[in-house]
């Protein structure tokens, strides 16, 4: 499967549909990033398209960048053996993001995990629980500004 | 006083206690466990009669019943605390005297019956000719009680499983 | 050779003889020698237990490839001595929330039964300590016994494990008495009697396990459910249940259980040997030799049963018990009538 | 019409099954399972915070310590992510010595799994079995880098020891006789009566509900959906290799359980043409001595023995991670494990988690 040939393809496609949507350079892999209110439309789209068909959600992360935090979505086509990261920029004050566990349930775990080590709120998902800590455990580890 | 004397007095203050036991005991599951002992006793009371047939058939069917019944009271009851789960209903008086006019009852039948003394000792193997009893002169009995055990049987299915599953 | 054969015979006859001397009267020297022989009962199941713990870990080391107990006294001989000892000093826990009398009592409770079954079964010529018309229907009613010291081990415990475990005990028990005696009826309709020393002198000719094969087959089975034993060890269940009914209990008292079980486990094996095996009978040795080495024959098969299996789901055991052996052993127990009508129609 | 309670039950943490300190609250009918929810995090140890404060070189040994019944294919996953991102070429040899080491890890986590699949039915020979044959690979790994399960063995570059002679007539000898172990295990445990009926049929898991839950691994695999990252997205070396992917239809325990032993057998192929084909010559590259890495991040996924396992390495340019992230495949696999018992019994709670495979140590990190 040549990744480069599906991966022009469908970046061209994306472009023309979602004007935030911004191509990044990499290269081993599709990497997009998105505004956090076309995020979910993007997910969908991924998934829910027959050409693309992203069945599998693999990751979920973040990376707390002092000024701002970055999620990261990491999808997978085993048809077309071909993976997407899909980045999504959130503010730093009271970082929320809306949920994509009704579209893959896997991002329920993951969702709680990022909650749990990150300290993202992710907005109307079923049940966010610290999965890792203690429910009386203090701040978010994974923050660069949590004292160890 | 002969052994088998003092045996069966012992053997009847077991029963007697724990009888009282299953009435008064708050728990259910203790109060069940002292039935249990009831039933070992009386199982006992046939040895000393020397029905030994009749011991073991109270044995192997009352305690593995029982058994069975104690099972059941924990699942339909199970909750924390089970200490006041046998306890005495509003009328416990009316019951008492109901209790004592049939124990008065039982009494003037027992002292007033002509007792039938039998001479001869107990047939030596009790198995066969009550098998053979069964089957020729209680035959009728014998399988009306098989019928009445079926329908129970088929009854307490249908109320385990609920009566429109299965119809 | 005469003098083994009749040696625990003659050992009564002795004690007998003594207290004849001594001008006892005659009830006191029957009691006495029922005491002896309860005494000497008492010595055989510890040490049988001894052997057997000893036995089950050799030969599940031998399934296993790996050597089992070595280290104390001659291929580890004395490796249980050394666990009972370990055990005896063990702290009694009792949980704080448990039903303390039934939790307390449950343990000693649960060898009653399983020592009472010894009561009854000839261990070899001559060598019954109580014959008891109703014998085999008195051992299965004893073993009965046991679910009530099951249960109150599971809800005394006041653990809910040790609940599902002594709920799950009580279904299995009942379920499995079922065919259990169903299956030995056919036995006893060739005999003719409930008397086990009876049951074994019918067989001087033929073992019942070559004319009852299928009932040797649901005995075997449904009694290795009423032991609780692997692949029914269900009560047991470590993997689901942490330990069923013994997940509380703690020292000695857990070793009761364990005592319990491999008393049972004879008695058992014993039960088998006297309905399908022959009992005592045998060529060369003495009578209770070779009762012993058929019964340790059982249990060694008991043993390999129990090491070479999974275990089996708890719907299937129910269903096994109820839509399979109890309609087989039924089936068996009309083919046996039929049998024994036709040999005696042909002039038996 | 009276009705049972129904029973709140704590599986775990202190439980023989749980593979590790795992909690399943159920919520019991009787036996049959009505409710679950999963409570991990007991043995979390911050792997990810952790790394923040190594060097790259320096978190080598923890990686053996995350899933740390597959340590090879940990070892290889984080230092391939680093040559990744760096540009390292590594020597042929290491490669091969990479994929010797990882698939004789592989077998070593799916016997284990075959192992505990049998002890959770109670069938401790099948483990005893399944056990002994695990020793030898273990016995191979103390050989090569004298640590049986905390390997470290693979550096950033390369590996840390070459192989010493005894090596690989030890290891061809485990390889011919592996065969004949698996019909024995087959024979004890897998046409068994018993545990067919208490694996086959249970625990059912569509291929639509395994991608929606993210699955990835020998379980998704045994749901009838072809993925393995060694084949979608090759690495290291895996190109030149032949192996089928095995792929079982049914997605049951007995599925989950009977793939195990199709992938060894891939694996026991691999390492055979692995060991005909080992090359002589460097066993480590040129690395600097201190590793620094340029501003950036890079995924890299490899294809552990409970599935794919993501490494996701954001650099600021230092010589340590500004952030590691580690997609632990059990914990993203455990995800589905409430889903899936509803409805089972007590007894298939135990057979399901044994046929998912999780090792807590990765579940928690």
């Amino acid at each position: 499967m040549d990744n480069n040939l599906m991966s022009a393809e469908l970046v061209s496609r994306l472009t023309s549909r979602y004007f935030t949507l911004n191509v990044l350079p990499d290269n081993w892999l599709t990497k997009v990033q998105v505004e956090e209110n076309e995020l979910i439309y993007l997910i969908e789209e991924l998934r829910d398209d027959p050409e693309y068909n992203f069945e599998i959600l693999l990751d979920i992360t973040a990376v707390d960048y002092q000024d701002h935090y970055m999620v990261f979505y990491n999808l997978f086509s085993i048809k077309n053996s071909h993976q997407i990261m899909v980045k999504c920029r959130i503010e730093h004050e009271n970082p929320s993001i809306i949920t994509i566990s009704d579209l893959y349930p896997a991002a329920e775990v993951m969702e709680c995990e990022v909650y749990d080590l990150m300290g993202i709120e992710f907005l109307s998902h079923p049940n966010l629980r610290r999965i890792l800590l203690p429910e009386d455990f203090e701040g978010h580890p994974l923050r660069k500004d949590f004292k160890v | 006083m002969s052994v088998s004397a003092i045996v069966f007095w012992i053997i009847a203050a077991v029963i007697l206690g724990s009888a009282i036991s299953v009435v008064t005991a708050h728990n259910l599951v203790h109060a069940a466990f002292f039935m249990v002992l009831t039933f070992f006793g009386v199982s006992g009371l046939y040895v000393l009669l020397e029905a030994d047939f009749l011991a073991v058939v109270q044995i192997l069917i009352y305690v593995g019943a029982v058994a069975v019944l104690i099972v059941f009271g924990v699942m339909l009851t199970q909750r924390k605390e089970m200490a006041q789960t046998n306890a005495f209903s509003r009328h416990k008086w009316v019951a008492a005297f109901l209790v004592i006019l049939l124990q008065i009852l039982f009494g003037y039948a027992v002292t007033h019956t002509p007792w039938l003394v039998v001479d001869e000792a107990a047939p030596d193997t009790t198995v066969g000719l009550l098998g053979e009893m069964m089957l020729t002169e209680l035959v009728i009995p014998f399988e009306a009680v098989g019928i009445l055990l079926l329908v129970a049987v088929v009854g307490a299915i249908i109320l385990t499983k609920g009566a429109r599953r299965i119809l | 050779m005469d003098v083994l054969e009749n040696l625990f015979t003659n050992i009564a006859l002795y004690a007998r003889n003594l207290l004849m001397e001594w001008s006892v009267s005659y009830s006191v020297i029957e009691l006495v020698i029922l005491f002896l022989a309860i005494i000497g009962i008492l010595g055989l199941i510890v040490l049988d237990a001894l052997i057997l713990v000893w036995l089950e870990r050799k030969v599940v080391g031998f399934i296993q490839e790996r050597p089992g107990p070595n280290r104390l006294g001659p291929a580890g001989f004395f490796q249980t001595i050394a666990d009972t000892l370990k055990l005896l000093s063990k702290e009694d826990v009792v949980p704080r929330s448990a039903d303390r009398w039934l939790f307390l009592l449950a343990a000693p409770i649960v060898f009653v039964p399983a020592i009472m079954l010894y009561a009854v079964i000839p261990f070899g010529k001559d060598m019954v300590a109580v014959n008891l018309n109703v014998g085999l229907f008195y051992c299965f009613s004893i073993a009965s016994l046991g679910t009530v010291s099951f249960l109150m081990a599971g809800w005394g415990s006041r653990n809910k494990y040790s609940l599902l475990g002594g709920m799950r005990t009580v279904a299995q028990m009942i379920s499995y008495e079922i065919p259990l005696l169903l299956s030995v009826l056919g036995v006893v309709m060739i005999v003719g009697s409930l008397n086990l020393s009876d049951i074994v002198s019918a067989q001087r000719n033929v073992w019942f396990i070559l004319i009852q094969p299928v009932a040797f087959v649901i005995y075997f089975i449904a009694a290795t459910a009423e032991l609780n034993r692997g692949p029914f060890d269900l009560p047991e269940g470590e993997q689901e249940l942490v330990a069923g009914v013994y997940t509380e209990y703690s020292g000695m008292r857990w070793a009761l259980f364990f005592l319990a079980e491999y008393t049972n486990l004879v008695a058992t094996a014993a039960l088998a040997v006297t309905l399908f095996f022959g009992g005592w009978h045998g060529p060369w040795l003495p009578s209770w030799m070779w009762f012993f080495i058929k019964v340790y024959f059982l249990i060694f098969i008991f043993m390999l049963v129990k090491w070479t299996y999974p275990r089996i789901r708890v719907d299937h055991l129910m269903h096994f018990g109820w839509k399979f052996l109890i309609p087989l052993s039924l089936v068996n127990l009309v083919l046996t009538g039929v049998g024994i009508e036709i040999y005696r129609v042909m002039g038996g | 019409m009276p009705r049972t309670q129904e029973l709140h039950l704590n599986m775990g943490p202190q439980h023989p099954s749980t593979h590790g300190v795992f909690r399943c609250l159920l919520t019991l009918d009787g036996e049959t399972v009505t409710q679950a929810e999963n409570h991990i995090g007991y043995l979390h140890r911050g792997m990810e915070k952790i790394a923040e404060a190594k060097t790259y070189p320096q978190f080598i040994p923890y990686t053996d310590r995350i899933d740390y019944l597959c340590p090879m294919v940990y070892n290889q996953g984080y230092v391939e992510t680093i040559e990744k991102i760096m540009g390292l070429q590594v020597p042929e040899r290491a490669e091969y010595l990479r994929v010797i080491m990882a698939e004789l890890s592989r077998m070593a986590s799916h016997l284990l799994m075959v192992a505990t699949m049998a002890i959770d039915l109670a069938s401790s020979t099948g483990w005893m079995y399944a056990l002994r044959e695990r020793e030898k690979i273990l016995d191979l790994f103390e050989m090569t880098c004298g640590s049986r399960m905390s390997v470290s063995y693979m550096r950033i570059g390369g590996v840390s020891e070459d192989l010493p002679a005894e090596f690989i007539p030890a290891c061809r000898e485990f390889i011919q006789q592996f065969p004949a172990m698996m019909h024995e295990i087959h024979d004890l445990l897998s046409g068994n009566e018993i545990f067919l009926a208490r694996t086959k049929s249970i625990g059912i898991l569509p291929p639509d509900m395994a991608m929606a839950y993210g699955i990835t691994g020998p379980n998704l695999r045994a749901s009838g959906v072809s993925y393995d990252v060694r084949r979608a997205q090759p690495y290291s070396i895996y190109e030149r290799f032949t192996f089928e992917v095995p792929v079982r239809y049914k997605g049951d325990c007995f599925d989950r359980y009977m793939i195990r032993f199709d992938e060894m057998e891939e694996s026991r192929l691999i390492i055979e043409q692995a060991l005909e084909n080992l090359p002589e010559g460097e066993i480590k590259g040129k690395v600097p001595r201190m590793i620094k890495i340029p501003p950036g991040e890079v995924y890299h996924q490899v294809e552990s023995s409970k599935g794919a396992l993501g490494f996701f390495l954001v650099s600021d340019g230092s010589n340590k991670p500004y952030r590691l992230h580690i997609r632990g495949p059990s914990f993203v696999n455990m995800g589905v494990f409430p889903e899936l018992i509803k409805g089972w019994k007590i007894q298939d709670v135990i057979s399901i988690l044994a046929s998912l495979d999780p090792v807590l140590g990765e579940v928690d990190r």
